[in-house]
Parts: C-alpha cells; sequence; structure tokens
C-alpha cells in the first residue's frame, strides 16, 4: 500500500508547491503586468484620436468606450475595440470616431497573424491612414471605397469589415451629431 | 453550430494543420514516422489523449480557474499536470494491452506529454472560449491532422529508404526537407476556411 | 492577497490528489508483472538492436534470456563482458559465459589488379543489381563486385572500401552482427570466429584451368595445404580449399604452402612457444606431443623450444600442467592459443 | 573535467538541435528574427537549468510511476515565472515572444533531459549539462533565425543589410523555408562531423 500512498503524496506535495510558487509570484508581478497593459491601450487610443491627450473608460451596454480628452477636459472623440477574422487568424484593431461629425478619426491595429510581408501590410500607416477622415455612411467595402493592399485582399476586407460592423454598433449608443 | 464544428475540424485538419502550418508536433513527428503501422499507432494515442485533453481543460478552465480568477498564473501547469497525467494513463493501458505496440513507441511514449500539440489545444480553449463541443471537435480536428501528417511522412520516408540519398542528408536532413515540401502544399490550403 | 495564494494551492493540491489517486489506482489494476531480471538484462546489453542474435531487438533477447530460452552469451556484439554481467544477473557462474566473437572475414581477394573483368558494367552502382546482370561484370563468378552494398548496410561502419576494390573489415569495429554478409549477392564476407586467423580467401569452385584463367589469386585446388597440414584442418573439395575452424591451430604452414597466396592470414609470422624457466619441470609431455619436434631437453631438466622449427600450433601449452608455456608473437606479448578450452 | 565533458557535449557532440534533433517545434516557430532567436534560447537556457538542478535534487523521492508528471509541473513552474517576471519588466521582449513562453514547457529538450540525464546524476553534473544543452540550443537557433531573417526580410538583427534591389524571400518567414533551411542546416552539420545521425 504503502508505494501508492507515497505516489499520491508526492505528486500532491509537488503541486502544492508550485501552486504556492506561483500565486506568490503573481501576486508580486500582478500589479506591474495591469499598469503594463493599461499603458499599451492609452497609447493606442491616444493615437487614434488625435488631439487626445487622457483617457476615460464608459462601460455602455455590452460594449467598452474609451472617451478621448484634450488637456482642459474637453471631448475630443471616443475609441472601441473591433475584431476581424483575416487570413491566418483573428485581427484586432482599435477605431477612432468623432460621433459629432460623424467621421473617423483614425485606426490602428492591435494584434494579427496575417502571413508577413503580405497580410502583415495592414499594420502599415499608408493603408490605415486612408480610414482617417471617412464618414459613418461609406460602404467600407475594399476596392470600393478603401484602397485595398495588392495580394492581401482578404485581410483588407476584414479590417474594413470589422470597422464597418464596429461603427454600427456604436451609432446605436452614440447617434451621429449627438453628443458623447 | 454544425458549421462551426465542420470549420474548426477542417481548419485544423488541412487550413491550420498543427505540424505543417505551425510547426508543432515535430519531435515525436520526426521520430515515429519511420514506419507506418507505428505511426498511425502514435496517431491514434496522440488523438485519443488529445480528444480527452481537450475535455479536461475545458472543464478545468471553466470550473476551476475561471471561477477563482486563477486563470493568469494556474493555467499553464494545470494544463500540463492534467496532460502528464493522461499520458501516464494511456502508457499503463497500451503497456497492458499490447506491449508490442508500446515497445515500439520505446522512448516517443512519454513525449507524448511534451507534445506541443497537446498543449497547444490545451490553450486554444481558453483563448477562443470554445464550448465543450468545440473543444472536442478542436481536440479530435487536431489528432486526425497529426495522424494525417505522420501517415503522409511515414509513406514517404519508406519509400525514402530506396532512394539514392546522399550520405550527408541522410536521417533527419532529408526528413526536414520533406516535411518543408509537405508544408509547402499545405499553404495551399489557407484561406480555405475563415477562422474566428 | 492571501485567498489567491489559498485557492492556488488548494486547486493544484486538489488536482495533484485526484490525478495521483488516479494514476495509483490505474497502476493497481494495469499492473502488469514484468520480471525485474528482464530489466536489469536490457541495461547490461548494449542496446544496438542490431538482431544479430536472431531475437527482435535487445528487450526481446532480454526476455527470452529471463525465460531461459536463449543461454546466456547469445549476445555476440556484446561478448565475454556482457556475457558474464548476464550470468550474474542470472545467478548462473561466469565459466559457462566464455564465448567466441566472431567477425566479418572477405573470402575474395580478386580485386581490380588480380581479376579480370568481362564486361564493362554502368547500371546502378550496388552489387545487388551488378550481380544479376551476367553474374557482375568480374570474370570470375564468385569475385567481389566492389560497390559496397556491405559498407552501406554495416551498423557500425566497420568496413570501408579499399582502392583495389575489395572491402576491407576493422576487426575491432565490427560487432558481428553478420548484416554485411547477408547483404553480400556473392557470399563473398563470412563470419568467422575472431580467434581463426588463417583462412581460404577464395571460393571459386570452377576447375584449375578456369579459376587460373580468370584471377592471379584464386584457389587452383592443388592440394598443397592439405598434404602439408599437420592437423588434418584443410580439405580441398569441389576445386576449393575449405578450412575446418574447430580442428585449426593457425600454424600457417598451409599459408607458406599455397602457390598462389589464396590462403591469407591475419598477421604476418606465426606464434612461438617460449618455456617459462622457472615454472617448467622437465616433465617432457610437450617434447612427446609436438608435431615438429621443436622442443629438445632431458627429462627433469628445463627444457627448450627452438624456435625456427616451432610453427606456434600451441599443442605444447595445451599439454603443458604445470602452465610453463606461453605463446608470443613479437608484437603481442602473450596471446592463448586458439583451442585451449581450459 | 567530467563536468567540462557534460558542457562541451550539450553545445557541440549532442546538439539537441543538429544531433539529437528534439525541441524543434520552437526552432522553427521563433526564429523568424534572430533577436527572437537569443532571447528565446536565454528563457530556455534559464529554465533547462532550474528544472535540471531541482529535478536532480528530487529525483530519490520522486517514485518511478509519477516521475513525469512531477517533472512536468517542476518544470512549468518555472517556466510560468519567467512567463509572468518577463511580462512584467521586459514587455517589449514578451511581445516578440508571447506564445512560445508557454511552449517551453512542452519543449522536448526539457524534458528530454530531465528524463534521461537530470534524473540519473547529482545537481553539479545536471547544472554542466543543462548549461550546455541551452547554450547548443541558442546557437543553434540562431544560427537558423539569422538565415532566416537575413533571407526573409533582408535584415539582420534588425539592421537593413541588403540592397534596396533585394526582394525578400517571404517563403523563408513562413514553416515551409523554415522546414528546409533546418534540413540543409542538419545536412551540412552530418557533413561536418562526418557521424550519421541515427
Amino acid at each position: 500500500m504503502n508505494q501508492y500512498a507515497k505516489m499520491i503524496i508526492v505528486l500532491m506535495i509537488i503541486s502544492i508547491a508550485s501552486g504556492a510558487v506561483l500565486a506568490l509570484s503573481y501576486e508580486v508581478t500582478n500589479p506591474k503586468i495591469q499598469e503594463q497593459a493599461r499603458q499599451k491601450l492609452e497609447e493606442s487610443v491616444l493615437k487614434v484620436i488625435p488631439g487626445a491627450a487622457k483617457m476615460e473608460v464608459v462601460q455602455k451596454e455590452d460594449m467598452t468606450i474609451y472617451l478621448g480628452l484634450d488637456e482642459q477636459g474637453n471631448k475630443k472623440g471616443i475609441a472601441f475595440k473591433a475584431v476581424g477574422s483575416g487570413f491566418n487568424g483573428a485581427i484586432e484593431l482599435m477605431v477612432g470616431y468623432n460621433p459629432s461629425e460623424g467621421k473617423l478619426t483614425g485606426v490602428e491595429i492591435l494584434s494579427m497573424s496575417e502571413t508577413p510581408g503580405l497580410g502583415a501590410k495592414i499594420k502599415e500607416e499608408a493603408f490605415t491612414n486612408q480610414f482617417n477622415g471617412k464618414s459613418v455612411e461609406d460602404k467600407f467595402i475594399a476596392k470600393e471605397d478603401v484602397q485595398a493592399i495588392s495580394g492581401a485582399t482578404i485581410s483588407s476586407t476584414a479590417v474594413a469589415k470589422a470597422v464597418k460592423t464596429s461603427l454600427d454598433n456604436v451609432m446605436k449608443i452614440y447617434p451621429v451629431g449627438g453628443d458623447f | 453550430m454544425a458549421k462551426e464544428l465542420f470549420f474548426i475540424i477542417i481548419g485544423s485538419i488541412f487550413v491550420n494543420n498543427f505540424v505543417f502550418s505551425r510547426f508543432l508536433g515535430n519531435c515525436p513527428f520526426l521520430g515515429v514516422s519511420n514506419k507506418t503501422e507505428t505511426a498511425i499507432g502514435m496517431g491514434i494515442a496522440t488523438t485519443f489523449v488529445l480528444t480527452m485533453t481537450a475535455v479536461a481543460a475545458y472543464f478545468i478552465q471553466n470550473y476551476v480557474l475561471a471561477p477563482f480568477g486563477l486563470e493568469p498564473f494556474l493555467q499553464i501547469v494545470s494544463f500540463i499536470l492534467v496532460i502528464a497525467s493522461l499520458v501516464q494513463l494511456v502508457e499503463m493501458v497500451i503497456l497492458k494491452v499490447s506491449p508490442a505496440l508500446y515497445n515500439a513507441f520505446g522512448i516517443f511514449l512519454p513525449l507524448i506529454t511534451t507534445n506541443c500539440i497537446v498543449m497547444a489545444v490545451a490553450l486554444l480553449i481558453p483563448m477562443n472560449n470554445y464550448n465543450l463541443i468545440k473543444s472536442i471537435a478542436l481536440g479530435l480536428g487536431a489528432g486526425l491532422g497529426f495522424t494525417l501528417a505522420l501517415a503522409l511522412m511515414s509513406g514517404i520516408r519508406e519509400d525514402l529508404e530506396f532512394a539514392d540519398v546522399p550520405e550527408a542528408l541522410r536521417g533527419p536532413a532529408i526528413v526536414f526537407i520533406t516535411a518543408g515540401l509537405l508544408s509547402l502544399i499545405f499553404l495551399g490550403f489557407t484561406g480555405l476556411v475563415p477562422l474566428a | 492577497m492571501a485567498d489567491i495564494i489559498i485557492t492556488s494551492v488548494l486547486s493544484m493540491g486538489g488536482l495533484g490528489l485526484l490525478l495521483g489517486g488516479g494514476l495509483a489506482l490505474a497502476s493497481k489494476k494495469l499492473a502488469v508483472e514484468t520480471d525485474p531480471r528482464v530489466d536489469a538484462i536490457i541495461e547490461a546489453l548494449p542496446g544496438a538492436n542490431c538482431g544479430a542474435c536472431g531475437y527482435p531487438g535487445c528487450s526481446g533477447l532480454a526476455k527470452a534470456i529471463a525465460e531461459g530460452k536463449a543461454p546466456v552469451n547469445t549476445c555476440p556484439v556484446g561478448g565475454a563482458p556482457v556475457a558474464e554481467k548476464i550470468a550474474k544477473i542470472m545467478g548462473m557462474d561466469e565459466a559457462i559465459a566464455s564465448t567466441e566473437r566472431k567477425v566479418a572475414r572477405v573470402l575474395c581477394q580478386g580485386g581490380k589488379t588480380e581479376a579480370k573483368v568481362k564486361s564493362e558494367y554502368h547500371g546502378i552502382k550496388t552489387c545487388k543489381a551488378a550481380s544479376m546482370i551476367n553474374n557482375g561484370p568480374k570474370a570470375c563468378p564468385f569475385a567481389c563486385i566492389g560497390f559496397g552494398d556491405c559498407k552501406k548496410v554495416c551498423p557500425v561502419g566497420a568496413i570501408t572500401m579499399g582502392e583495389n576494390g575489395l572491402p576491407y573489415v576493422d576487426e575491432e569495429k565490427c560487432i558481428g552482427c553478420g548484416l554485411c554478409a547477408q547483404e553480400c549477392p556473392k557470399d563473398v564476407l563470412a563470419l568467422i570466429p575472431e580467434k581463426n586467423e588463417v583462412r581460404v580467401s577464395c571460393r571459386a569452385t570452377m576447375k584449375a584451368k578456369d579459376t587460373r584463367a580468370v584471377c592471379t589469386a584464386g584457389c587452383i585446388a592443388c592440394k598443397q595445404c592439405e598434404k602439408v597440414c599437420p592437423f588434418d584442418a584443410i580439405h580441398v573439395n569441389n576445386n576449393v580449399a575449405m578450412i575446418d575452424y574447430e580442428k585449426c591451430r593457425n600454424c600457417m604452414l598451409c599459408v607458406e604452402k599455397c602457390p598462389t597466396g589464396t590462403i591469407t592470414s591475419t598477421f604476418a609470422e606465426r606464434k612461438k612457444a617460449v618455456i617459462i624457466e622457472e615454472k617448467c619441470i622437465g616433465c617432457t609431455l610437450c617434447a612427446k606431443n609436438c608435431p615438429v619436434n621443436a622442443i629438445s631437453g632431458e627429462v627433469k631438466k628445463v627444457h627448450k623450444v627452438d624456435q625456427d622449427i616451432c610453427i606456434g600450433c600451441g599443442i605444447c601449452q595445451e599439454k603443458c600442467r604445470k602452465d610453463a608455456i606461453k605463446m608470443v608473437r613479437n608484437g603481442q606479448k602473450d596471446c592463448d592459443t586458439c583451442t585451449a578450452v581450459k | 573535467m567530467q563536468l567540462f565533458k557534460d558542457f562541451i557535449n550539450g553545445i557541440w557532440n549532442e546538439n539537441p538541435i543538429f544531433r539529437m534533433v528534439i525541441g524543434i517545434c520552437s526552432a522553427l516557430a521563433v526564429t523568424t528574427a534572430a533577436n527572437n532567436g537569443i532571447a528565446m534560447g536565454m528563457a530556455l537556457t534559464f529554465v533547462l537549468t532550474c528544472s535540471s538542478i531541482l529535478i536532480s535534487l528530487l529525483r530519490n523521492i520522486i517514485p518511478a510511476k509519477v516521475r513525469i508528471p512531477c517533472y512536468i509541473i517542476v518544470v512549468a513552474t518555472f517556466t510560468t515565472v519567467v512567463d509572468l517576471f518577463m511580462k512584467a519588466y521586459f514587455p517589449s521582449l514578451y511581445e516578440v515572444m508571447g506564445i512560445f513562453i508557454p511552449l517551453i514547457v512542452v519543449n522536448c529538450i526539457v524534458l528530454a533531459r530531465a528524463e534521461a540525464f537530470a534524473s540519473k546524476v547529482g545537481p553539479v553534473r545536471a547544472t554542466a549539462d543543462a548549461l550546455g544543452m541551452g547554450l547548443g540550443y541558442t546557437w543553434a537557433i540562431t544560427l537558423i533565425s539569422m538565415i532566416r531573417e537575413l533571407m526573409g526580410a533582408g535584415t539582420l538583427f534588425g539592421y537593413h543589410i541588403m540592397g534596396e534591389g533585394f526582394t525578400p524571400w517571404t517563403i523563408m518567414i513562413m514553416p515551409p523555408g523554415a522546414f528546409i533551411v533546418m534540413g540543409i542546416l542538419v545536412g551540412l552539420m552530418n557533413m561536418i562531423t562526418r557521424k550519421p545521425v541515427e
């Protein structure tokens, strides 16, 4: 009997020890990690809302909206995350939008796993800047009002579609021209 | 729902084959693919472990880790602990059922634990928060994809024995180059199925 | 802060307990009684899994030994040291564990210079393929073709191809697995006990006239060796000399007598008997048994061996009860005689 | 002297990537850029060394039946610790290697060395072997990543090497290129050392 008991006890002791060590290191590193994540988020929000200096997180129905405020505190625009299904996997992007004028203020790709050299080109400024200033009524269809990257039509359409769907949801919360 | 299941299974067999387009599972892939029966045997054992891991990962994720918020740091350890125990169990079952198959695997049976596919499947489930059926589909698809890759490779390698392979390239070198060509072929599948 | 640690410890502990228990249960139910000796034997075996012993790999052999189906010294590669280890594991005494180590030897001297060629061969460069076409490019149908099939199959790389187109076997590296002998379409390679240094390097069974026509180093069945051998260990049948490895004592008389140099030996000179003065009590047993009367000396006096006449057959060493005779070759210190079975 | 032999053993004649051909999953996946290779190599060396020491210390306590689960927990604990600390203090590096840190747990080298070596010898020799293996792994994948980065993106460690006219072979960044480069390198290694790899 002791051979089996020894097995169970040793396995249990080692798992408990590892559980303790991991919990401790998690406690030590967690605040730093949260801080890093928040910083990265803020960077991308400020990037897509030109002129914004600070960020505020607002929870509206099921969407998290980031309010971009400048130094004096008046609102410059809002930003929100959008997800599209690209060539190799999910593409996550941050969309900046000004509801009062009904125009996009900026788009940035947060994470994607597109083929390097082809699909990966959606990360470049040349592609993302074309969304600045586009209005809500545009159709956002690749090769029409969105200039697709040659050889990466699937990725380009994925980005355009993601922006369009997320914009439609946000418009329900912030009607065009309304306050935010 | 059935459409998504179909996409997941086909996706992980062809489009995103764990061996050819995600580089995973190379150690057993190289080691066991010289004879077709051991390759198929290994494929089946791995598929069995993969499906059980998918189920176990789903339950641990949703009933142990998530409720207590232990997710970020305990995920890897608990998954790998379950996988290792499952493999140990499979090792005992195979030893009891057919010692010949057990000898044919040799060192590669414990190496299923370190088979990256098993861990990758376990990690993918919380990442895409699949429900139980989708997780099983992923486990099954990954297993079948791995078995397909192994079968393909072992068929080719058995013919390679008679090919006039230059001295230095014999052994793993030629296997890598063949795997490279096979993954080139599998590249053709990309875009076949939209991946959520 | 504390509750995270507690929950994590509890959950990991619970998981460990659950899985440990499951494994314990499984190992009890699925327990397979393996004979502990099998693992110990596997440990002792070289583990080359070359199959020379005829069993499927070392684990197959270990199982057979543990069940007593195979003798302790089956492993040709391991030889005596491995056999002794296994004997200890199996609880037998080591005496019977000594084995004759076998090595592969080339039984053909028909290289590019000696053997004539009857056709130019430009097909697939393997002996097997070449031997299918009109028995190979060489005039002598028994000759070694020289494309190195044996070299390719040797698991330890003991065979290298000489420039004369004949394989050379490095006897230290050779593990006696016999794969080359099976591979060679002409059966030029054969497994011979290592202690037998003399061998007939030709297998051509054609008439002497035909053999001489195709190869300068072939056996012409002149029977000189048969006449000179004091131990009746060599006979010419079917036009080629054959050595009986049980009787042969490596005295190399046949090597000297053979006109075409077909009979060769691993070493250039033969061993010589030397009497150790302190131990010799002059019982004259050696002198009586020496086939060439190379030992002289009166009764109860220390005897002496005439180094020129002595043919190194080792009978005197075998007969001497005082162990007063040792065989010496200028290179090696002392090597025991080939057939002395103590 | 034995220690030195263990150390060199891992770097050259039993190099995990080219000679023993294990731990290939991460080697192929992470080697798209040279600095990835080095970072991954360092992380693996750290995890390999720590777990080898601990496993060789515990080797007599762990019963044979549960040896694999125990080894793997030790390895997983160290990997997660590396993962957490890297995420906290080296975010830029973590950015590049996110998915591959958890895969160190299943990297065959760590468990293979634990099973074959660390669980049989004392901690000192286990450390020497682990360091040897880790460095052997590092220089191997750095070599692979330098080739793949040079041909795939025309840069080396991020600096532009190839001129403007050079059109990068994106195939080198993708899986097929990785397999083929790996095959050729293993072939070259065989040529250099003239010892056929079983």
